[in-house]
């Protein structure tokens, strides 16, 4: 009985140990508000489906982390790189009129040259600068969108439905995709219960692909040299790897599904948002990757899937919630907490892998 | 090995402020602004900001990189000003009251901050980053929702209409630049605040001396290899929180400094970009997240802010589009923070590689 | 990135140099500070009309139009170094700041030491108006006041039987704006209808923008049905509007008009309009915009002012300026205000009241607040401004 | 443990002396707002007219006031003085009277002017 116990509370803890404590604690907190909600007058299948269609929406941009986590080079900061060409991938599709999974696939084909371009003069930057990855991308983030602002009123974009009504010239800084290609993933295959329930089937089979192509990269020969100059840089060379080029790599890559990830963003969310828009758009996927127990040097795809179902369920349900219940407007204020607090955390955690 | 002097290196280590240099002597003609105009300018502003620059420069001693954590300080002084105003106070006394209040709420969040940061050694500088802007859901929430609630305000002007919650702006009239005013001389039609300087310079004087002290040479010693520091006896992590404690001490009273001459808090947002405008001051100044001096705050706050204002008026006359200006200076601000960065990192690690391969030439 | 930098410094040089071969005779010139295209295009689009008009100090005219930094709420140093960078030209005799952010003050107060000729005149004051008020010579604001009042009276004009204010925290702590809520729901009770306050996220917060618009339009179809479909929408933030049209004209409900109102903000986005040929008339953008929006179906549930409340300040304050500069008028003359702003809005009558502070009840003579007809798509005017406000509502605080 | 003692004790009284200087320094720091109100004034049975061609010097700018006329002025320190000049429309006499109000740290005071200058006693009224 006793040695029964002990294997069980045994399970328990490995069980704990393996998923966090955060995360429990987390998932107890989404799932009581879901709880809640009904009896505020909150309808459950319209907050689900919310939550699933970010949950479609922002996946791939929290995808995008990985490489650079598993390569070493931190979290990505300079995520702005990879939106900026998604933003320019869809506005060129838009350009044309394309429309529909055309429009789509367009959108993404001219966006990943432009972030591969990118990424590349990124990650030589990054190499020039190890150790201060994370500070710098901030800020080439922070300089790309504003040099991005001047172009966006600059670009010879002439779609009347692109640029501002008053002068013809300069693109809107909220552009919408009705007409275009709106939701044409979230309403692939989408299944409908009820007239409530709405679940982004076309999204969640792309962010499902694209998470697979992720971890079968990690299980290439190029991808188990990338893992290893970020967790034993010293093996790696020992093992004629190149750490520059590696890190180089993982920066494309990382771009590149964020260009990919902006432009499902952009159909779910049926607008783009230009100019200063992108700014703070990398703190929400890294906060949802830490919050899925990734640390700052070794992430996994589960890691992304569990981050982004808890932080984009506690950003759709807390603020409805509180708000419901308490009637004041507490819950901005509860979410930014939330959030900064979940990559504080996870900074000041002394990673597995952390070689120092 | 003496470092003999070279215009070389002289030239390579003094790399950001000359690239600025020339920056600004291009960008100051194109801008079209008066000489007269801009020195005033200029020199309102090394009053406003120096001493928030100076907060940065023992962090940096204890080897903890820039500490964006300041913030916290600003936070602090901020606060101590909101009370201020409310219980209707001016003049000197109410700047004296507003950092006596800020005194104790700085200590406390310069400990917290420094705890964290002990939590997350190597990393310091994103987390303090991070952490300015976790506090500032805490100062929010403790503005918006304890303020007139659980505090007690009084002052109908600064509440918000539904009873509790500050506003998000508020006249400082009474407090206006009364430091600046106290005791200024007029130069060629400029006001100089010397009192404000004179606060400023008791300030570095006291960054100078403190690093004479016993604990100011224990902190240096931790800065340049905590392991040897620790062997050596001295509180390693102690240290680095008393070292964060006093940059957010310095940087409450920078704020409060800042604000008595901008005569206006913005109540949400005033401290916010504070973090990012002081270091990018200091990177400015030809300082680097290892080597920090009280000339490189001075250059600095002064090549920034000649930039910040300049740059506004020459992106406009160079593209000739008003809005394209203002974008051209947050590109500008930003690129030369990302690119002093890169410069300083690519330099150290160039150091490294060059030591390593006499130390490898010697071992052959 | 070196080679980028060489490269724009060498073509500014240039640039620089060509420019400063034409040089300025106009006798004096006007100082126009607006906000960035991307924050307000109504702002920045009048401007630009009134530099047109009268040409840019660069090119020997009278205007020197600049703009403040696109994150005003972070940035109020630069608001005011840019302002008062101004008063650097002997010859600027006016400026004219619209919508005067955060700072304003402060700059004026700046301006005012080293310039105290320089006549302040600022448009749509977000700071507090005892502290404007202290410093500029004439401010002018939508009448936030009596439109507590007719707003709600039009909305139930036209149907609607519930309504809902959608702001957040830092515009509800602009004076004016939470007064007006109040105000609106006192309305309410007397006029029987409901009031509901939501919240949505601030576009200035760091979800952007892009986070506050989601947030609208996912929320917009549950408030409808949680509220009705005679539930009229109202929100402090004009970047909320477009996916509130969206699904306005979708689900049911109404919108009567935003805080500032004007056709140009959430129509073009929201109903797909190519205004590039109509160029500023506005007479032309609103009956484009109604064709759009009767084709919707969302004829008689959407409205707004004919002539953009931003645009027509902006321009206003600019002739205003202008005719004080030339002696014609003096800064204190109200009167002479609503002339300008009715040359600049041909065929708009403006009402105009006088800002009166809520405990002192002292009036303000140098802030004036304005209101135009409301007009709702496919119904047509109002006739607000007709309305008697019955005095009660100016005490409410 | 004798040195620790002592210590605390320091601490405890400078922390005293802050708190002390802090009181000392808003009692000689903090602005009092004055409301003058210049309309019919009724109290303790007698009622008096607003005042016309009134004057009111105090530490921020002299200012007139017509009949009707409520302004704000403002005071540091524990006590100040104002002083109304009185000219009166048709014989041009001009006089004058000052009054010293001790403000305390109280924040808002409401003045009637006819009562100051009617000698009332309690020329404060509820707003």
């Amino acid at each position: 009985m006793k040695k029964k116990d002990r294997m069980h509370k045994g399970g328990i803890e490995k069980f704990i140990a393996n998923f966090g404590w955060p995360r429990i604690i987390i998932a107890i907190f989404l799932l009581l508000l879901f709880v809640i909600a009904p009896f505020i007058g909150i309808d459950v299948g319209t907050s689900l489906s919310d939550m699933l269609v970010r949950v479609g929406m922002n996946g791939i941009l929290v995808l995008a982390m990985v490489p650079m986590i598993q390569s070493g080079c931190g979290l990505n900061f300079g995520l702005p790189l990879g939106i900026i060409a998604g933003l320019v991938g869809a506005v060129t599709s838009m350009e044309y009129n394309w429309q529909g999974l055309f429009g789509f696939g367009m959108a993404v084909l001219f966006a990943i040259p432009l972030a591969v371009l990118l990424g590349v003069m990124y990650g030589y930057f990054i190499n020039m600068a190890k150790g201060d990855e994370m500070m710098i991308g901030t800020y080439v983030g922070f300089s790309v969108v504003a040099f991005m602002s001047m172009m966006w009123l600059r670009l010879p974009y002439r779609n009347p439905l692109l640029v501002w009504g008053f002068s013809g010239t300069g693109l809107r800084t909220t552009i919408s995709l009705t007409g275009f290609w709106m939701k044409v993933l979230d309403n692939f295959l989408a299944i409908r219960i009820g007239p409530r329930f709405f679940f982004p089937t076309g999204s969640f089979i792309f962010f499902a692909l694209c998470c697979v192509l992720v971890w079968a990269f990690f299980k290439t020969k190029t991808g188990i040299a990338m893992s290893a100059v970020g967790s034993n840089p010293q093996f790696a060379r020992a093992h004629g790897v190149s750490e520059d080029r590696m890190r180089i790599v993982s920066v494309v890559l990382s771009t590149v599904l964020g260009a990919v990830g902006m432009v499902v963003y952009e159909q779910s969310y049926g607008f783009i948002q230009l100019y200063m828009g992108p700014l703070y758009m990398a703190f929400p996927a890294v906060a949802a990757i830490l919050l899925g127990g990734a640390t700052i040097n070794s992430a996994t795809i589960s890691n992304v899937v569990i981050g982004t179902f808890l932080f984009q369920g506690i950003l759709t349900m807390t603020p409805s919630v509180i708000n419901g219940m308490l009637q004041t407007d507490v819950a901005e204020v509860i979410r930014i907490l939330v959030s900064n607090g979940m990559i504080l955390y996870a900074l000041t955690r002394k990673g597995k892998g952390t070689v120092k | 090995m003496k470092p003999k002097y070279s215009l070389k290196g002289a030239l390579i280590s003094n790399l950001v402020p000359i690239v600025f240099l020339m920056f600004a002597a291009f960008a100051v003609p194109m801008s079209g602004l008066s000489i007269p105009y801009l020195l005033h300018e200029m020199i309102s502003r090394l009053a406003r900001d120096s001493l928030l620059v100076l907060s940065l420069v023992i962090p940096v001693l204890a080897g903890m990189g820039l500490n964006f954590g300041m913030v916290l300080g600003a936070m602090a002084g901020q606060i101590g000003m909101v009370l201020v105003v409310d219980w209707g106070l001016g003049g000197m006394p109410a700047l004296l009251v507003a950092a006596l209040l800020g005194t104790p709420i700085s200590i406390g969040l310069g400990y917290f901050c420094g705890y964290i940061l002990n939590l997350a050694k190597g990393r310091e500088m994103v987390t303090s980053y991070i952490i300015g802007f976790f506090m500032n859901g805490a100062y929010q929430f403790l503005l918006l929702y304890c303020m007139g609630s659980i505090i007690p305000i009084t002052n109908p002007e600064l509440l918000l209409s539904r009873g509790y919650g500050i506003r998000n702006s508020m006249d400082l009239p009474n407090i206006r630049q009364v430091l600046d005013r106290l005791v200024s001389v007029e130069v060629f039609g400029m006001d100089i605040p010397i009192l404000t300087f004179a606060v400023i310079a008791v300030f570095c004087l006291l960054i100078v001396w403190f690093k004479t002290t016993k604990i100011g040479q224990d902190m240096r010693a931790v800065g340049r290899n905590r392991a040897v520091a620790n062997g050596a006896g001295i509180p390693v992590e102690k240290t680095r929180i008393l070292a964060i404690i006093i940059s957010t001490l310095i940087a409450c009273y920078g704020q409060i400094v800042s604000l008595q001459n901008l005569g206006t808090i913005n109540t949400y947002n005033s401290h916010e970009q504070v973090g990012i405008f002081s270091i990018a001051a200091l990177l400015v100044g030809g300082a680097t997240a290892e080597n920090a001096s009280i000339a490189n705050v001075f250059v600095g706050v002064f090549l920034f802010h000649l930039m910040f204002v300049v740059s506004p008026m020459a992106g406009k006359n160079l593209i000739g589009d008003a809005q394209l200006g203002e974008y051209f200076r947050v590109f500008v601000s930003y690129g030369i923070i990302a690119v002093s960065l890169l410069l300083h990192a690519w330099k150290k690690r160039h150091e490294m590689l060059e030591r390593r391969l006499l130390e490898n030439d010697g071992k052959e | 990135m070196k080679k980028g930098l060489v490269l724009a410094l060498v073509v500014g040089l240039w640039m620089g140099l060509s420019a400063g071969a034409a040089f300025a005779d106009a006798e004096f010139h006007i100082g126009m500070v607006t906000n960035t295209v991307s924050q307000s295009e109504d702002g920045f689009r009048a401007g630009q009309a009134f530099l047109k008009k009268y040409g840019d100090v660069a090119n020997g005219g009278m205007v020197k139009h600049i703009t403040m930094p696109d994150n005003f709420t972070t940035e109020m140093e630069t608001t005011i170094s840019q302002i008062v960078s101004l008063s650097d030209d002997p010859k600027m005799k006016v400026i004219v700041v619209d919508e005067a952010v955060i700072g304003v003050t402060e700059a004026f107060r700046r301006v005012r030491e080293r310039r105290p000729d320089i006549v302040l005149l600022a448009g749509e004051p977000q700071e507090d108006p005892n502290m404007i008020t202290a410093v500029a010579d004439m401010c002018v604001m939508a009448d936030h006041i009596s439109r507590g009042y007719t707003i709600i009276y039009g909305a139930k004009m036209i149907g609607a039987d519930t309504f809902v204010h959608i702001s957040f925290p830092r515009h509800l702590g602009i004076e004016l704006l939470s007064r007006r809520m109040n105000i609106m729901k006192e309305a309410c009770k007397d006029l029987g209808m409901k009031f509901v306050q939501e919240t949505a996220p601030d576009p200035t917060s760091d979800v952007g923008v892009a986070g506050a618009q989601q947030y609208v339009l996912e929320k917009t179809p549950a408030w409808i049905e949680k509220y009705g479909k005679k539930a009229c929408f109202f929100s402090t933030n004009q970047v909320h509007l477009e996916p509130l049209f969206i699904q306005i004209a979708k689900y049911g409900g109404y919108f009567l008009e935003g805080d500032s109102p004007s056709p140009l903000k959430g129509y073009p986005g929201a109903f797909h309009l190519d205004l590039s040929n109509e160029k500023g008339d506005w007479p032309a953008i609103m009956a484009k915009t109604e064709k759009a929006v009767v084709a919707a179906g969302a004829g008689g549930r959407l409205g707004t002012w004919a002539y953009s409340a931003t645009y027509s300040m902006t321009l206003g304050l600019g002739e205003f300026g202008k005719a004080i500069a030339e002696g014609k008028t003096k800064a204190s003359d109200a009167q002479a205000l609503v002339k300008a702003m009715e040359t600049a809005t041909p065929g708009v009558t403006w009402k105009s009241t006088y800002y009166r502070d809520k405990n002192t009840g002292v009036q303000k003579k140098n802030y004036v607040m304005l209101m135009e007809d409301t007009y709702v798509f496919g119904k047509g005017y109002l006739h607000l401004t007709d309305l008697e406000v019955p005095e009660k509502y100016y005490k409410i605080k | 443990m004798n040195v620790k003692l002592r210590r605390n004790l320091l601490r405890v009284a400078l922390c005293l002396i802050a708190v002390a200087g802090g009181f000392l320094l808003s009692f000689i720091g903090m602005y009092h707002s004055i409301i003058l109100d210049n309309s019919e004034f009724s109290g303790a049975g007698a009622v008096l007219p607003p005042l016309e061609g009134l004057r009111v010097v105090s530490e921020a700018e002299p200012v007139e006031m017509s009949p009707g006329d409520r302004i704000l002025v403002s005071a540091k320190g524990p006590s100040t003085t104002l002083v109304f000049e009185i000219t009166s429309p048709e014989t041009q006499q001009s006089r004058e009277i000052s009054y010293t109000l001790h403000m305390g740290f109280k924040k808002q005071f409401f003045l009637s002017v006819p009562a100051i200058v009617g000698g009332e006693k309690d020329p404060f009224f509820v707003e």
